[in-house]
């Protein structure tokens, strides 16, 4: 046992040591052995272009451009890099200078950002991030000159987040272009982007985003650290960050909310959140993540307050549907049949002659059956989809109602949670595995085995904490200033706190009221989404 | 929370796996005693209870769903003889209990007893008393207290195996009627839990409607007439269906109903429609004497007339309400008349004592059946007729 | 039955123990199997048949003694 | 583990839940039945004094537990003696509140399951709401304690059609010995039950709104109780005597329309909620007295075998319901008695005795 133990903090200490910090080298001032360098470091891909060139008045020293193609815009290359390089006319009053990278620098090209560097290894990152290389013949350094431009898709609309009013642009895979969809949203100077390189290989951008007066300062630092203490060889989706951040790794509940919407993300920031940007993918983090965000759209926040709050209550009960209604259906029907009005009884009963299972596995395996289904109607192409939902709806449920395998109610029940599982997208995971898990415990202990269930649910949902927020606040605890935008959603005017656990730095949004000589509006649009 | 180094945090996860475990070991270990399949459960709507034919225990009768039956009778299975949509069972035993038990040698299925919605008891086993009988009502949790009480003369198997009429079961038509007894107010529906109540209230009778089976058009079908009164939790005696308005309208419970009477001074009748009616029913104490004040009013329309004069003048409303009143009256006497007989209070007046003036009650109490003979009882009715229908006269007069 | 109880205790402790050793909470580690051995000694003198008196029986019996004696 | 706090709001919600508890399904004082909602409101005096005497003591010794306390005021070796008592009172009223549970729902639903099939689950669960510690425990009671007073206020609307005042009559037929017997009954199980928080106390983070948070939660749990109490009379009349569980019956009456009916499953997994916090806190209570009493430094590795000696004793604590009531009505009054009034109101003198405000060292 205390083997055991030993070896396994062991084992924890030597994964600490693991980062290996490569060499450092420098640049040297001979170009033929910084190329070779390149190239050896590289390997001899096919899209790294080394472009020679003369530079600098007559007789010139050598130099060379070195970029990889498919990273950069040509168009920039060409007509603001290698056109003012190549014009003699420009190297007219250049006639004494000794530092030529310099000069090129400051009065040659018609790039804007760009920057020096001696190190090898730096280099090569600008390199692969998109920058062009110049280097020249006897000095020590590189111009990384920033000409990124790669094919990139164009502003959509989230297909995973359809909403019917408001605006209808979504995050795209670029970085700068989320950034600039932000601050498009937020035109005022508190809004802070940081950026830092996670992934050993990847060397993947990530940016933080917070509004400076709003946001506690204690939360930015905590996501710093977090973000900071990662160590993971590559970073492909923001997924990869909320494994490594969130508070309860184990959870069935994220304690990181993810959207690609900027309204979304502009609303979140305003209430005090931070948001994790990660390039490569249009899905952004925020944080800290409450259980009741997972039912609030933004089409709440673009409809008469009273159609939101009914649509936000139709979405509680499709939740509670969703995850209950199989479970109940099994406990009422294997336990509590005292319960069912009496003619519902008798029908029911009529439906489920003569069907060979407990209605326990019935449910499950039809449960099964569906998960099933929809898998492989999102995975499959399009038009075999289509089929894939006709063999499935009417093939199996139809055929297995016929043939007496499973009792007509039960297809019902599995239909209902089918569909009311899809209104609140952001728990569809923990919601079909707390359905399973329900539906057994119905089947075994009834009502009581599905209350076990619960508490156990509740007794965790309530340990849980993101970002030192309690997770099902301002349910537990109750806070009851914040029930305005939980158990209803009120008007936009009354909506002038914060949520009181996040943006308690600076808790009033607006003073009460629909008074228009306040023309404050412009900042507090709207609020979460 | 975040102080966790990466051994807590591995130890953290076999722990949480650990938990996940413990309750799929929970769940899996645990299970399913009473599990009891819908389509294994045989649903009991109606129970029976008669004395077994030789003489101490008890036979208890059902009326189970057949659910198979129910189940879209034009497509039953292939051309078989169409079943009812029930099935009767009879078994017997020394108590109540121990014969619905028995009914498990002969049923494929388990009886399940909570959606059954009335209970017939045969006459004898009333007179004998009824606690015995019905304790396993009251205690075991499957029957309901909202079970309909129902007295007959016959085999309870023959009101169950009369016609339904509309229904499928005569059980559940048997309830829907009970539920319906303000269209006449001439049964007194009870339930187990008034049944009990009643009871424990100990000075007060209980009374039971009656059903019995009658022939018609060569087909059985049930009908209730009349009501038995149980005194202590013996059968004493019957009311026939007017008394049993009597006692309704004492009660306050007559919520409908028509009353036929001549029409005062000429030839022909009068039917009015009850609409609602009220009562209040003091009941004071001095020098060991009751007297009880009954208070009755109704508010009815006329609804069928069969004389040629129009009624619906001022005074001959007042008329028809006079006469309606005395009419009503002449029902309560007729109720209090036979309740005086069996000296049973099925008005519950020794209940409005317990309830206003318990000390007195504690007092007369034990020789409550004398003074509720003695009882002076002062009975006002107050009938108020308030709608003519869409006709003012007669079409002729 | 027996087997099965000692098997869940022996889980337990084996559950709770590396995390008190590890930290070099003794006395919790003592209290700890002190009060685990309590109920696996309870626990099968419960499997095995042992008739333990009931609670509430005896502080009835005590009660009624008292007031007897008063 | 000592960090952990709780609000006096938390604090109230608690005390309201732990009070419930389990008397809601087995009320005590039924001989007083039809007078019982009123009998309600006199012990509830009587418990805001009791639980007055113990909130001085902890006034007395501000940031300390009862078992503190105890070391303070007897010394090390009597103040243990004096704690150990208290486990025990601990442990009898969680394993008491489980038995009742259980037995309930064995009557009621689980006719065949055997006790263990139920306790074990319900014990895993505890233990496991136990370790998150006393901040989640209160945390997740709260939705659950609104939801119960949810369902008691409801339940007013869905009565209105079987509710008779007649029901109600007489009042005032006991004789004012039985009164005050039945009241004193109901002052000491399950208002006098709440000296457990004196275990608790120190956690809150606002010690001067102690006293106030645990007399709202008094007095919030008692009025909830008589009007369900109220309710229940009004329905079941003189009949609610006969039935063991009273509350449930009450509910299986419901009928609206013969589609809101047979209810009686939802107030009684309510109810369990509310038994499922009161037995919480006796585990978690006692785990933090048998740290304290053995100076332990962390209370986590105890919850285990805690759980464990409840759930044996739950199968120990009455061989029958007929033995439990009989108990209800003959010992637990002394019982109660003796923990929440003679107990605390000893050591509230002895420490009076001791003179002066104790000035202990910081330790």
């Amino acid at each position: 046992m205390f083997e055991m133990l030993w070896r396994k903090l062991r084992l924890a200490h030597q994964r600490k040591k693991t980062p290996v910090s490569r060499s450092r080298r420098d640049l040297s001032p001979n170009l033929e052995a910084n190329l070779t360098a390149f190239q050896e470091e590289l390997g001899a891909s096919p899209d790294l272009i080394i472009r020679r060139l003369t530079l600098g008045p007559r007789p010139g020293s050598a130099g060379a451009l070195i970029y990889i193609d498919g990273l950069i815009d040509k168009q920039v290359v060409n007509q603001d890099v290698l056109l003012p390089l190549l014009n003699e006319g420009n190297w007219g009053k250049g006639q004494d200078v000794t530092d030529l990278l310099g000069y090129v620098a400051q009065s040659i090209l018609a790039v804007g950002e760009m920057q020096t560097e001696t190190e090898l290894r730096q280099v090569v990152q600008g390199l692969l991030a998109g920058d062009t290389i110049l280097l020249v013949d006897g000095q020590a350094a590189a111009l990384l000159l920033s000409t990124k431009g790669w094919d990139k898709r164009a502003i959509q609309e989230p297909e995973a987040e359809q909403i019917i009013q408001g605006p209808h642009e979504g995050f795209t895979e670029n970085l700068r272009t989320n950034t600039a969809l932000l601050r498009r949203k937020i035109a005022t100077a508190g809004l802070h982007f940081e950026e830092m390189k996670l992934g050993q290989r990847t060397q993947t951008a990530i940016a933080i985003a917070y509004l400076k007066g709003v946001v506690n300062e204690k939360l930015v630092e905590e996501v710093r650290l977090r973000l900071k203490r990662i160590n993971i060889d590559y970073i492909l989706d923001a997924n990869y960050l909320q494994e490594f951040i969130s508070d309860a790794p184990f959870s069935l509940f994220p304690t990181l909310t993810f959207t690609e919407r900027p309204d979304v993300v502009a609303a979140k920031l305003l209430e005090g959140r931070v948001a994790i940007f990660v390039d490569g993918t249009p899905v952004v983090n925020t944080v800290p993540a409450l259980l009741v965000e997972n039912f609030q759209s933004p089409d709440d926040y673009n409809f008469p307050y009273y159609y939101a709050t009914m649509i936000r209550w139709f979405r509680y009960l499709s939740f509670s549907l969703a995850v209950l209604a199989p479970a109940l259906f099994v406990a009422l029907g294997s336990y509590h049949q005292e319960l069912i009005p009496t003619p519902l009884m008798i029908t029911l009963k009529t439906a489920t002659e003569g069907t060979p299972f407990p209605l326990a596995i019935e449910v499950v395996m039809m449960g099964l059956v569906f998960e099933i289904l929809r898998e492989a109607g999102v995975r499959l192409a399009r038009p075999f989809g289509q089929t894939i939902s006709i063999v499935g709806a009417l093939v199996i449920g139809e055929a297995a109602v016929t043939a007496g395998l499973v009792g007509a109610p039960t297809i019902i029940v599995i239909a209902l949670t089918a569909i009311t599982t899809f209104v609140v997208p952001g728990l569809l995971g923990p919601g079909i595995f707390l359905r399973l898990i329900y539906t057994i415990l119905g089947g075994v202990l009834g009502a009581y085995g599905i209350l076990t269930g619960m508490l156990f649910t509740l007794l965790h949902l309530a340990s849980l904490r993101s970002f030192g927020v309690p997770y099902l606040a301002p349910l537990a605890p109750v806070i009851p200033a914040d029930l305005k935008d939980v158990l209803v959603r009120a008007p936009i005017w009354a909506l002038r706190t914060r949520p009181r656990l996040i943006g308690w730095p600076r808790p009033q949004r607006q003073p009460f009221g629909f008074a228009v000589d306040e023309e404050e509006k412009g900042e507090d649009g709207h609020d979460k989404g | 929370m975040t102080k966790a180094n990466d051994a807590g945090r591995r130890r953290l996860w076999w722990k949480k796996s650990l938990w996940l475990l413990l309750l799929f070991i929970m769940v899996f270990t645990s299970g399913c005693w009473d599990r009891r399949e819908l389509e294994n459960l045989a649903v009991v709507l109606g129970m029976g209870l008669n004395h077994t034919p030789g003489g101490e225990g008890y036979e208890v009768s059902f009326q189970i769903v057949r659910a198979a039956q129910i189940k879209s009778p034009g497509v039953s299975s292939g051309g078989g003889e169409k079943m009812r949509p029930f099935w009767i069972l009879r078994s017997s035993g020394p108590t109540v209990f121990e014969a619905i038990r028995n009914a498990t040698f002969q049923s494929s299925r388990r009886l399940f007893l909570s959606h059954s919605q009335v209970l017939v008891i045969n006459e004898a086993v009333a007179r004998e008393g009824l606690t015995p009988a019905l304790d396993f009502f009251i205690r075991d949790h499957e029957p309901r207290l909202s079970l309909w009480l129902l007295l007959t003369a016959e085999d309870p198997v023959q009101i169950f195996d009369a016609s339904a009429g509309l229904e499928m079961v005569s059980s559940q038509a048997i309830s829907d009627l009970l539920q319906q007894y303000h269209l006449t107010s001439k049964i007194r529906p009870v339930r187990l839990a008034e049944y009990v109540r009643l009871i424990m209230a100990k000075t007060t009778a209980n009374t039971l409607p009656v059903i019995r089976t009658i022939e018609n058009a060569g087909k059985k079908e049930f009908y209730f007439e009349g009501t038995g009164v149980i005194k202590g939790d013996k059968l004493v005696g019957f009311l026939d269906p007017i008394e049993t308005r009597g006692l309704l309208w004492v009660l306050g419970e007559v919520q409908g109903g028509v009353i036929t009477f001549d029409v005062p001074g000429k030839k022909g009748k009068a039917t009015l429609e009850i609409f609602t009616s009220s009562s209040t029913v003091t009941v004071q104490v001095k020098a060991d004497k009751i007297h009880v004040k009954i208070e009755v009013q109704v508010r009815s329309g006329l609804g069928n007339q069969t004389t040629y004069t129009d009624l619906s003048t001022p005074d001959q409303f007042k008329k028809l309400e006079t006469r309606q009143a005395e009419v009503i009256k002449g029902e309560i006497e007729a109720a209090l008349a036979k309740a005086r007989e069996y000296g049973a209070d099925i008005f519950g007046f020794g209940q409005q004592l317990y309830g206003h003036d318990n000390r007195a009650w504690q007092r007369l109490a034990a020789d409550w059946e004398r003074h509720f003979r003695e009882a002076t009882v002062e009975i006002k009715v107050k009938a108020v007729l308030v709608e003519l229908g869409l006709t003012t006269r007669p079409v002729l007069d | 039955m027996i087997i099965l109880i000692v098997l869940v205790f022996l889980g337990l402790f084996l559950y709770e123990a590396p995390g008190l050793v590890a930290e070099e909470y003794w006395r919790e580690l003592a209290v700890f199997t002190l009060l685990l051995l309590l109920g696996l000694f309870l626990s099968i003198l419960l499997a095995s048949g042992v008739e333990l008196p009931y609670v509430e029986s005896v502080w009835l019996d005590l009660f009624t003694g008292l007031k007897k004696g008063l | 583990m000592d960090k952990e706090r709780i609000s006096p709001r938390q604090l109230t919600f608690l005390v309201i839940s732990f009070t419930i508890g389990s008397w809601i399904v087995l009320p005590s004082g039924i001989e007083a039945w039809q007078n019982l909602w009123l009998i309600m409101f006199l012990s509830l005096g009587q418990g805001l004094g009791f639980a007055y005497l113990a909130l001085l003591l902890f006034r007395r010794h501000p940031g300390k537990t009862l078992f503190e306390i105890h070391e303070i005021v007897y010394g090390p070796l009597f103040g243990k003696l004096f704690s150990l008592l208290f486990l025990w009172f601990f442990l009898q009223t969680g394993a008491g509140a489980l038995a009742v549970f259980v037995t309930l729902l064995k009557t009621t639903v689980f006719t065949t399951t055997p006790d263990l099939a139920l306790l074990i689950p319900w014990v895993i669960i505890v233990v496991y709401g136990c370790r998150r510690g006393i901040e989640v425990i209160a945390r997740s009671n709260e939705p659950l304690v609104l939801a119960t007073i949810g369902l008691i206020i409801a339940s007013v609307f869905l009565v209105l059609n079987i509710f008779e005042r007649e029901n109600l009559l007489p009042l005032f037929n006991l004789p004012l010995s039985a009164v005050l017997w039945n009241s004193l009954g109901i002052a000491v199980f399950p208002f006098g039950q709440n000296v457990l928080f004196l275990m608790l106390l120190p956690k809150v983070n606002q010690p001067q709104k102690v006293m106030g948070a645990v007399f709202r939660g008094m007095v919030l749990a008692g009025l909830l109780l008589s009007l369900l109490q109220f309710l229940a009379v009004g329905v079941l009349g003189k009949v609610g005597e006969l039935f063991v569980f009273p509350t449930y019956e009450f509910y299986r009456m419901i009928n609206i329309g013969e589609v809101l009916t047979r209810l009686e499953l939802i107030p009684l997994l309510n109810f369990l909620t509310m038994g499922f916090i009161k037995i919480m806190l006796c585990v978690y209570t006692m785990a933090v007295g048998t740290a304290q009493l053995f100076n332990l430094r962390a209370v986590q590795p105890l919850f285990f075998p805690l759980g464990i000696l409840i759930l044996l004793l739950t199968r120990q604590i009455y061989p029958s319901i007929s033995l439990h009531l009989q108990y209800i009505k003959d010992v637990q009054p002394y019982f109660g008695l003796f923990f929440c009034l003679l107990l605390p109101l000893l050591t509230l003198g002895m420490s009076f005795l001791r003179g002066g405000p104790q000035r202990e060292m910081a330790s």
